[in-house]
């Protein structure tokens, strides 16, 4: 297969076309242009429709028309546009509808600036909008993982008819890697059951809505969600365990920042030091069984995050607050540093 | 058969249709409530329904018929 | 005897929950006597507001879709787009469509979005119970406004026939009452132009429709015609705001591939 | 009394919330503790309506009545769908114009007076619902007549004042219907 | 003190008048029209500002545009509105402003229904928008509490130059219950080292912003906050303990369910079961030592929440792991009845 | 010698972040020229866009506030409502402005809210590297209008001035260019009649200005001014489009207690 | 002292006042760059100049002070 | 060489994230592991930016380049900030027309050569960056010339491919220099 150096924003783009993605409604936003221009380019000719939306707020519900049709649909933004797309996402979760979701995260709260950040975990894990639901997060740490996860959240959201996200952050969407493309036959789900695109006098009218009056039927609705959230829970969690077997200090980091604490971890080893990486590529769900299983001989855990640390309760609650959990971050836009994480696990390792 | 026929129990008892008829034989009558509890509307002298259909245009509950 | 008039086929025959005299019954029926007429129920897709016509899904018997409140046109715009050759319609109330919708409102016309939008103007929000819409009219007594809509305070009424008229992709604009039963056959040609307009490609058509609430106008529902008559029409002139025959995109222009 | 639950029901624009706010204040009035929560569809009219009243001694809980001590039903879906929660020993006021009382229940009181007839005949547009609430003040020791006709002058607008003679009328006639 | 009675969420709304509010942005929503109605009457005659804005966004937005200039201002909304407030929340907090923005949640997700829930709880307590923030969040539990927390939030936004909360739902926004309005001298911030409002030629300029180009400028910001942050957590945290001196099951819950728990509490003594109650008031920061305290001779927890389980967490998290917590929730608008939350004290207590 | 043209007073000394030949820096000048010239400096708060002039603050030496992308003119509205007596303006892009911020746009204009906004309007969105803005003109390629934008895939640009105009509150539009010694002057004379509009509390008042973005448009900045004058100014015709002498709120309408 | 100053530093060698220049007296030299590696603009003739500030009117950098 | 990190910085503009794109596509031809990771301010023109290139046997940890082992500086503040990063043995490659080399490191090799100005003087408009990728070309074994000229045209778009020559014109340039 061939390598192609591509942008991580790109190789987004160049994904979503090849698994099927029929529709991309965006709106402008640094550090993911590049997506929205390379969409611009190749969606009509790959037959496609690319529209640049009036705002992140018409590009989420412009998806969720397109996904209503039974079309595979997506739309991509950073942080502050993400937080506009939040009453969206809740429509399109309420609705049982499949989208795929794409944050390229700069640093906030606010403005923030436009460098690398993970400091949308909490939003993208727990709280993308109002009310009970999930999306599933996926947390690529490469460009070619870019590529692979977006084919996998457009299957994904169409077999459990819900939103899923492309947790990504400026440093994976600015970088150039060798990337390859595999052949992708994205799988066909039948969405003649419930896609509202004209019922041609053959069958019921379709509805597509989240708006249930009933208390006890919104509930039933939501129960129903969360019976598929259980299978997912049990099914769809992926990681990537690093010399975990032995380790003292197990680190744990996700998308770009695995990337440091690999490199972290690479240099302990080097120095003596069994340092060990978890790296969750789901976020939601958040890989339990993974993370003890890595976790199992460690005595300490650190979790190194681009934020102020929020992944970090997911950890303490994933092992039960069974062992000690520390954490580095940097926030901002700042990116750590392979020494900065050495630095903390050998602190951590002198107190062992 | 009648001409104009109110569906009752989809009759709202708004009364846009008396003052749509230009026969003035649509009333509301004040005796008879629906389930809803709705004086529905009534026509009064079906003989001298011209089938104009203009209660029933101004309806917004689709509760009169009007046959010819 | 023969049937003259009754409910269209595509309108489902079930109670509604507006309001007695509320005229969005009016409207549906109107629309779906198109809707019938066409022969399009199989090819269309209807988008509901948020708003007392929220629950429009059920009784249209097309397709439909919920959308978020003010978000029609974008739902809309991402169903043609995708679905070009079937019919679209927003259905939608002025705080809808001229207040949180404002910015989809405007782009979907600018754009020519291929759709039909039939917007109900009723100068108030009622499902919510009453407050201040973009068109409620000076002076005009609302639960946000207890005191009269005063414009140094509240701003001044949107036209949106007027606004809308002034964007290029804007087909046709065009506003009817529902107040009395030749208005109402207006309403419906209005309403049948836009869809033919739609079949013909021309751009994005909206039907203004001027209507009553009587409940949170706090009037009987003849009162409330009255008022239509008396207050509205004067300050939302009825008429015919842009008719571009030709449609928006002739031929020549753009720099399409 | 320590706690009495109070629910009304019926569809909107029949009184309802407008009735249980006139008992609410009663429990003011006494200086008791009480809460009022209403639940309505979507309807603004003719849709179904609630209200819960509670009125204490003691700080209340839960505001949302479920088993209540007393019934006012106004629409023959709100009685069929209450009337089964009434606790034992309740007390069950309908109209009786609107409502065909069919219940297998015989722990618990109906008190069913055509109070919509009532209200036509006597020229009380809307009246009904104070009608009713005039016969659970005669067959309950929910508070004295004074304090609900002092909580009737509270309850109504100031731009109303001029319709609580009928309200205080439409009470008098429940009280001896 | 005269009582009066009021809905909650008037009394929201007269509180915050007395605080000494001097501009009210909203957008109607479903189940807190009342408050912004009453605003209308009242604002005006107070020597303050009522506006109907076109949307939350713009409300929101427009709150940020007078606690820019040193005036108290607030918000509020239900659900779906406070997810498109979300982007213009984090501006809030990255601009160091104080504002106090209610929600009277309603079910969700997507347009859900208009009964109460408090299924907002996460994104109100950790993600109410992109990026490292918070807000302070409290949790009223009856009306005179709507008022008291009101006054509150306004003091403690103002003292620490951030968004504070209040987050009820639809049964204590629509319920009326008796209040007294306590004499309130809102404190007086001096705002004149930070305010946009004009500097007269006789100060440097003042600038209003979220952004910071710089990534160590970003981040040191934002350790600033969280340095505010550790002290709030040290200082502002509240609760309530009901008979949890003895208690085997201590049951958590907050706002409108824990009138219900407390009912049911107080029904499971009744029958000579030893159950207690821990509420929070203040959410974010979770009350942790006053939980400690609470569960310090519990055998298990029980959180209650209307929604599908989120200060589960928070309580898991506040005590450690350290004893089996367990769940029951109604959601989608459906109020839990104290015989369902004794049903499962009950079921707890047999398993004891 | 006396000097008889320097830097304003109220615009800081510092190099601004713009690209050479950008005209952003004009208009920003101009502006401060006026604020001096009413001696206004201290008494008037400014609120930025998210785009090129994001940081303006840095460059007016007025109190300055930065708003989220679009929402200048709710943030405008805050301070205007809560400080009356203050000026207060806004300054924009034509994607903060006339996409994200439509509805803040329309409902700050249909208010008649007592604000000036300065729209700088280059067809493009200058800060995100050169996508199509509402402005961009049929046939002007982009980067995310590789082909040229084309009507009937993009839709048509939004005539921000003629569109507002249409609008109650809308005391003053006028559409401006910086292309050349006496459109500058032009300007100024917009601008300086916006803020006295404002004084006199005559309604909202909004000054479009055709500008460069010579670094998205890929060309060099003379010839950046000549496209500003060859293909701009023809699509969007310069002029006063509304004027209300009077101001907005007569004294006899309104419902006001 | 001179008519038209250039504010070295601060010019970013656009050319904008090289062509509002009505004497065609400033010019972009093409042989010094300042720090930022611009060529800086200048005015060829100061005693042709006529103080109009027709170049410093159309400076988007307020990098020219005119004096007369 | 298992792994060498590259540091390019200048002002925007100035081809810095061009000249990292070629020694990006460098390592693609070279078939080795490699990233190019970009930073740059919010000035579209005249800001700073700088781009890291990693080119490694191994798969590649953070892609940032903090201590690299070449820098390519083509402005004065690029210089002052990123002098002191250089790994020791370290390289650095400087445009001497624009910047003044102070720094008191001995454990580096500096290469300043007169960059701009070699390419205003050869007519080579923006084409100081590949003069300097010249030289680095000369004084590492980062990649052969033959690879490098493959990646210019692959790097330079098909509708400027008439600028190549001038690239490889750049090139010599810099490696003669
Ligand atoms: C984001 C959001 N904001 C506000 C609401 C509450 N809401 C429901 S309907 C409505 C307004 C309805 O008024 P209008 O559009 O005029 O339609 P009508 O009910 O008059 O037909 C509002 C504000 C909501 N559901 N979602
Ligand atoms: C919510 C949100 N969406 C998108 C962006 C990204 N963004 C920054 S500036 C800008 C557009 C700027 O264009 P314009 O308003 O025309 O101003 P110009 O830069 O051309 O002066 C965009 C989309 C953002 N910061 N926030
Ligand atoms: S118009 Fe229709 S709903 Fe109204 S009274 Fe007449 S028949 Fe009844
Ligand atoms: S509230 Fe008004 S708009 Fe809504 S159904 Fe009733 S009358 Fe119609
Ligand atoms: S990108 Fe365009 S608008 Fe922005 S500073 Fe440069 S020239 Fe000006
Ligand atoms: S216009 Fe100003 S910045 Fe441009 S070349 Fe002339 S002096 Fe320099």
């Amino acid at each position: 297969m061939e390598r192609n150096l591509m942008k991580g924003n790109e190789a987004l783009a160049e994904a979503a076309i090849r698994a099927g993605c029929k529709c991309f409604f965006g709106y402008p936003i640094t550090p993911q242009t590049e997506l929205a221009a390379y969409m611009a380019k190749r969606m009509h000719k790959a037959g496609g429709v690319f529209l640049q939306a009036e705002s992140e707020i018409a590009a989420i519900n412009m998806v969720l028309g397109a996904a209503s049709t039974g079309v595979r649909a997506m739309t991509s933004s950073s942080s502050p546009g993400i937080s506009l797309k939040s009453e969206g996402v809740s429509y399109i979760a309420g609705s049982d509808l499949p989208a795929v979701i794409i944050n390229v995260e700069r640093g906030g709260p606010g403005l923030g600036g436009i460098q690398p950040s993970q400091a949308d975990y909490w939003q993208a894990t727990k709280a993308l909008g109002h009310g009970d639901f999930q999306l599933l997060v996926y947390a690529p740490a490469s460009v070619q993982e870019m590529v692979d996860y977006v084919v996998k959240a457009f299957d994904r959201a169409d077999k459990y008819r819900m939103p899923a996200m492309i947790l990504a952050d400026g440093l994976l969407g600015q970088m150039m890697e060798p990337v390859t493309f595999p052949e992708i036959n994205p799988n066909a789900y039948d969405k003649s059951g419930w896609a509202a695109n004209g019922h041609k006098m053959q069958r019921e009218h379709h509805i597509i809505n989240s708006l249930y009056l009933k208390p006890d039927e919104l509930e039933n609705s939501i129960l129903d969600r969360y019976k598929r959230y259980e299978i997912i829970k049990e099914t769809e969690t992926e990681a990537e365990l690093y010399l975990t077997e032995d380790c003292d200090i197990l680190v744990c980091a996700f998308g770009a920042t695995a990337r440091v604490a690999k490199s972290a971890v690479n240099d302990a080893r080097a120095q003596g030091i069994k340092a060990g990486l978890f790296r969750p590529k789901t976020l939601w769900p958040f890989p339990v069984k993974e993370i003890n299983e890595a976790a199992k001989n460690a005595k300490k855990l650190l979790s190194v995050e681009m934020s102020m640390g929020q992944m970090i309760e997911d950890i303490k609650l994933a092992i039960n607050c069974s062992k000690p959990v520390e954490f580095y971050g940097r926030t901002g836009g700042v990116i750590p540093t392979p020494a900065e994480v050495l630095g903390e696990i050998k602190r951590m390792g002198g107190a062992l | 058969m009648e001409k104009m026929t109110v569906i009752t129990e989809r009759c709202k008892g708004c009364g846009l249709c008396t003052a749509a008829c230009p026969k003035k034989i649509v009333v509301l009558q004040k005796e008879k409530r629906n389930k809803k509890g709705y004086f529905y509307a009534e026509c009064t002298d079906q003989s001298a329904c011209i089938s104009c259909a203009m209660c029933a245009t101004m309806c917004p509950d689709c509760a009169i018929v009007i046959q010819k | 005897m023969a049937v003259v008039f009754e409910r269209p086929k595509s309108l489902i025959d079930v109670p509604t929950h507006y309001c007695p005299g509320c005229t969005h019954g009016i409207v549906h029926r109107i629309l779906c006597e198109v809707i019938d007429e066409m022969g399009i129920e199989g090819d269309t897709i209807g988008v509901c507001p948020v708003g007392c016509s929220v629950m429009a899904y059920d009784y249209f018997n097309c397709d439909m879709i919920e959308a978020a409140h003010g978000r029609a046109p974008a739902v809309a715009t991402g169903v043609k787009r995708t679905n070009p050759d079937k019919f679209v319609f927003t259905y939608q109330g002025d705080g809808d469509l001229a207040a949180i919708g404002t910015a989809e409102t405007v782009h979907v016309a600018t754009r020519g979005e291929n759709i039909v939008v039939i917007f109900i103007n009723n100068t108030i929000y009622g499902m919510t119970g009453g407050q201040m819409a973009p068109t409620t009219l000076p002076g005009q007594v609302t639960q946000t406004t207890p005191f009269g809509r005063s414009p140094e305070l509240a701003g001044y009424p949107v036209k949106v026939c007027e606004m809308l008229s002034t964007l290029t992709g804007t087909a046709y604009a065009e506003r009817v009452a529902v107040d009395s039963v030749p208005h109402i056959k207006a309403a419906k040609k209005a309403i049948r132009k836009a869809f033919e307009n739609q079949k013909a490609g021309k751009g994005f058509s909206i039907v203004e429709v001027l209507s009553t609430c009587p409940t949170n106008w706090g009037l009987a529902p003849l009162d409330a015609i009255k008022r239509l008559q008396d207050e509205m029409i004067p300050y939302y002139p009825l008429g015919v705001y842009k008719d571009v025959e030709e449609g928006v995109f002739p031929k020549t222009e753009g720099g399409n591939e | 009394m320590a706690t009495t639950e109070i629910l009304l029901a019926g569809f909107g624009g029949q009184g309802i919330l407008f009735a249980g706010k006139i008992l609410a204040y009663c429990g003011l009035m006494d200086n008791k503790e009480l809460s009022w929560l209403p639940s309505y569809g979507p309807e603004m009219r003719g849709g179904t309506c609630n209200c819960s009243v509670t009125i204490s001694d003691d700080p209340i809980g839960s505001p949302l009545v479920v088993t209540p001590h007393l019934l006012i039903a106004m629409n023959q879906p709100s009685f069929d769908k209450f009337v089964s929660c009434v606790r034992p020993g309740g007390k069950v006021f309908f109209d009786s114009t609107m409502i065909e009382p069919a219940t297998d229940r015989t722990d618990i009181e109906l008190y069913g007076i055509p109070s919509q007839q009532m209200a036509d005949d006597n020229n009380l547009k809307g009246g009904s619902n104070i009608i009713l609430l005039g016969k659970l003040l005669k067959e309950t020791n929910i508070c004295s007549l004074e304090t609900m006709q002092k909580a009737i002058e509270k309850v109504v607008p100031p731009k109303k004042a001029a319709l609580i003679p009928n309200n205080f009328k439409a009470i008098e006639l429940g009280m001896n219907a």
